[in-house]
């Protein structure tokens, strides 16, 4: 079994901001994303999803180091002051490395 | 006391008491995908009986309505209240657009009083819609370019409550009174019903603002108290002067005196977003809705009836 | 038989045979809602009609019942049943309350009988809900000192069948007969057919606990067979006792004799950790359910009817 | 037009002009559960006052037609189109096999022209529904040996559309009108309300369709458009052979000619994975199924109406 | 584009226990927390999240190094006897490392 | 507070294949997985949960190194020429190592 290393950036956020987000990922050249609906508490309070958007999303890209860091800094500079978001990347060993 | 009302209140009480009381969100969905589709088919129906030819003045000032309110609402916030601008024009979008849920409680108080209105109302619903929202959005950006207003105009325009009421509205309309009748038991028998379980909903989350309200509190509860009754005595005023009659004043009010909750939050949070989201939606849910259906409708019934010589 | 029992037939044999059918969880919440608000409200509206002054000394007596259950069962189950205590007491605590579903049933089927029961009862569904989780949460704790009892205390009280239940049943007091009236189509007329769909996804779940059954069969068999009976003999002859009529003995023997699947297993799960949830659960769904369904309500209704001397 | 249709467009519409109009899945859920069950329920009603001993040899003809559909289909697609093997044999087993949708809607029209139809069409769905799908897989696989026909066949049968609408022919049959009637409120009365959502939703499917349709366009309308009318007309002729009536004839071209988005497309992704699931499901959903409801079952109904010399 | 190191913990467990959870995450002073609704099968059986509270949640923490421990150590006592529960543990790089 | 290293086998794919990878999951000896509901895009296409199986799962499986490599291969032989699939995996501390 053939892997190769790339970078999972996993981004937790509003969900409001579902289609901006990728939108913004097409254009920075991601491969693909996944995305769950997700709840929680942070700096800014706790996020319900009890109705329309008031809940979080949980939205996952694998791509490589470059791209990753781009990422992170494309979402920080464009959302980091208004939104409730956190960032996180972590190392994953993928098959098909073609795909990422 | 309508019993629809009292649905909210035991929502509200359920959350203020932390009971794990939930609606799942889906169902939430149905509830109100089905109440703009009836408040739209009901409109479009009585339309269907009228000729429409006279209604393009009274379009006109309904649509002035809604550019106007911000413009009057803005400065108050923002040099009266000393709020940040980003936060006064979405408080005054908020207050410009309507409650879909408002105007129900109110078709649901007039029913109960055996008061008919002009069928024209869910159609002055959809033009308040969206006026305030792009007034709201160049307060905040104070009128410099640089907005790229088409993705923008979209979303406001294409959002799911417009689409429902407009497309219930004109399904109604083509289908007429005969045409709707099958449709009857699920959309207008079942109104009062879907709206009590809707109500325990907003009264659900009318409670998870209390939080907001703790910090906040004195300023929302002023702002939510105080500005609704001017702004539906002045819809009231430009409802009678079209000639409306006593239930379709009353109505205009209440569209007057309501704050948006799903289209202007969803439209600020993306276009200002540096508006904090939680003031406005506490005003509106917390503050203004139980106020206005508590409180603010019975009262601009009575400034209908007051208006109309009655 | 009652057509509504043969969706819960039907959903049993979907489950046994692994057919992909499920009901989603916000279908199955939205379902339960509008049963317990309707069972409220039916109550509510009745008891406005009625003086509320002579209810106390039997409002004492379903407590006392509620109390009582819980301490005949543990017992049996941990010294004739050989079970460890946490599992005596959490099944004590289960059969010592109620399950709305068998009660909605129970109300249906007197329906088809066109026999009529005592307003007060969707009062006694509230008052037995609880009881006998808090003597079973005792029993399974030993009376050592402890127990947190405000956290928990509020988790039971504040559980959504409560709320829902007892929410109904005030709105439909203070709202009235012709005040609930326009509720009507979505609360009443619909009842049966929400009770059919909520009766298919109760025969899922049935089905669901086949595995536990499989590996604890006989035990819980016996148990889940022959626990209801007596008890809800005991329930009849309360009630008749306390002088209600034909309909009302039976429901309160449906209910005494009915295994809690909501309240109880959420209560006992965060309190008595200890207990298997799985067991309690099975013998409620997979086994006592169904037997009062089937066999156990009309026997209730004959039991009733011979006590009344018919 | 029936207003029913005009939901599906608003639908179509919503999600062309990317409205961020979305119904639940679970919604979705609910309302495909209550059509199926109410086609089900009335079918078995209907059956339940007739004697059933006449329609073997119908049985046997309708299961022939769906045998055959596929085998008919499949050399078309696959030398005239110059599809792959495996799209060929999966487009073959969605024509084959049947959209309760389509039907729902059908019956819908017939109610709105006063026409009724034999009890035993419901019966027919289910018929119709699984042989197209066994021969396409069978098509697929080139009727070499080594398919795991047992669970395959599991999945087939005990697929939630077959468990629903054979559940509620059966509890209808058993039950009869009298012990249906309390469930008439939830499924009789509101099936076009039902409808109505339902399609507003198969709408917004449709137009996520689109892209697909961008990029096969030209063979997909094709195929979508000119594949239903005949195999419709081969439908009424059997019905017509069949004795059927005027209702019944129509009702049987509606589903020959109706193509399965729901069981065909499950069972093919497993049992034919080489097959591209988006060609098929588009022609089904985004061309075949607006086609029949806008112009085929009026024309179905046209042939029936010939066929019966008026 | 700035990261740190930071622990990301993990527990799939019962959803009944989500309230206990955030409370006890509160109280040993995690900064937030994101929940998803999960299902899954483990030694104890096959959870699938059909009604009310028979489904699992799938918890995830970021924070450092000890109060990871901490966080897992308290979960062990307290829930691992009674409860369906897996924690586990891996490493991030966060961006906003004040956050966490 | 006593970690073992495993490895974190995640898998997105169309929820259509649940019921298969499951068996296949039991019959490959994993001692057990979590799933959760997903959508996203990747080279085949947006894929959104609107309806039945329209939408996307996310699997994950812990286990060790020889049977997270028999795992993916499996998948990989099976499924990657027809069916939307990613497979990633990554290292984890586990508690509880007998579990796993
Ligand atoms: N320490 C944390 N661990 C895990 N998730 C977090 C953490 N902090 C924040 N989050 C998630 O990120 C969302 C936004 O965080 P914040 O911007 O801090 O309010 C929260 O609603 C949580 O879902
Ligand atoms: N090996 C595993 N990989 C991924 N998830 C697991 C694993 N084992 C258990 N789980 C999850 O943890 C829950 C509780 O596990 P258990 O306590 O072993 O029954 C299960 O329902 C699964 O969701
Ligand atoms: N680069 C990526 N990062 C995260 N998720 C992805 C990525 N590519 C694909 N996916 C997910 O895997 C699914 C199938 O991918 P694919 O087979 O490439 O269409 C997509 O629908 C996404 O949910
Ligand atoms: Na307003
Ligand atoms: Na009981
Ligand atoms: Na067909």
């Amino acid at each position: 079994m053939d892997t190769t290393s790339r970078k999972l950036l996993t981004v937790v956020t509003e969900a409001a901001l579902e289609a901006r987000l990728c939108e913004a990922l097409d254009d920075l050249g991601a491969t693909g994303y996944t995305i769950v609906n997700a709840r929680g508490r942070g700096s800014r309070g706790v996020r319900q999803a009890d109705w329309s958007t008031s809940g979080n999303i949980r939205l996952e890209v694998i791509c490589d180091e470059e791209r990753a860091a781009e990422i992170a800094t494309y979402l920080r500079d464009r959302y980091f002051d208004n939104f409730l978001m956190i960032i996180y990347i972590s190392d994953v060993q993928v098959l098909r490395e073609d795909k990422f | 006391m309508d019993p629809v009302i009292l649905f909210f209140l035991l929502g509200a009480l359920a959350g203020l008491f932390k009971s794990d009381l939930r609606m799942p969100p889906a169902v939430y969905d149905l509830l109100s995908m089905v109440l703009l589709l009836t408040i739209g088919l009901k409109g479009g129906v009585e339309l269907a009986e009228h000729s429409v030819g006279g209604l393009i003045p009274q379009i006109g000032l309904v649509l002035l309505l809604g550019f106007t309110v911000p413009l009057v609402i803005f400065p108050l916030v923002r040099f009266v209240g000393r709020m940040p601008r980003a936060d006064a024009a979405s408080i005054a979008a908020h207050y410009g657009s309507v409650s879909v849920a408002t105007y129900a409680v109110g078709v649901a108080f007039l029913e109960s009083q055996r008061q008919s209105f002009d069928p024209q109302l869910p159609l002055f619903v959809v033009l308040l819609e969206v006026p305030a929202i792009m007034v709201g959005i160049l307060l905040a950006r104070g009128f410099q370019g640089g907005t790229r207003w088409g993705p923008l105009a979209h979303e406001i325009f294409m959002g799911k409550s417009i689409v429902l009421l407009l497309g219930g509205l004109l399904i109604g309309w083509v289908a007429g009174a005969e045409g709707v009748q099958p449709l009857e038991p699920l959309f207008f028998d079942l109104f009062k019903g879907v709206l009590a379980l809707f109500l325990l909903e907003m009264g659900l989350i009318a409670a998870s603002q209390a939080r907001t309200l703790r910090n906040h509190g004195l300023f929302l509860v002023l702002l939510g108290v105080m500005i609704p009754v001017p702004l539906a005595t002045a819809g009231a005023w430009l409802g009678w002067m079209m000639g409306l009659n006593v239930g379709g004043v009353t109505l205009l009010a209440v569209l007057a005196g309501s704050c948006s909750y799903i289209a202007a939050p969803a439209a600020m949070r993306i276009a200002v977003p540096a508006a904090n989201p939680a003031l406005s939606l506490t005003a509106s849910l917390g503050v203004t809705f139980p106020f206005n259906i508590f409180l603010g409708i019975p009262l601009y019934y009575q400034i209908a009836q007051w208006l109309h010589g009655q």
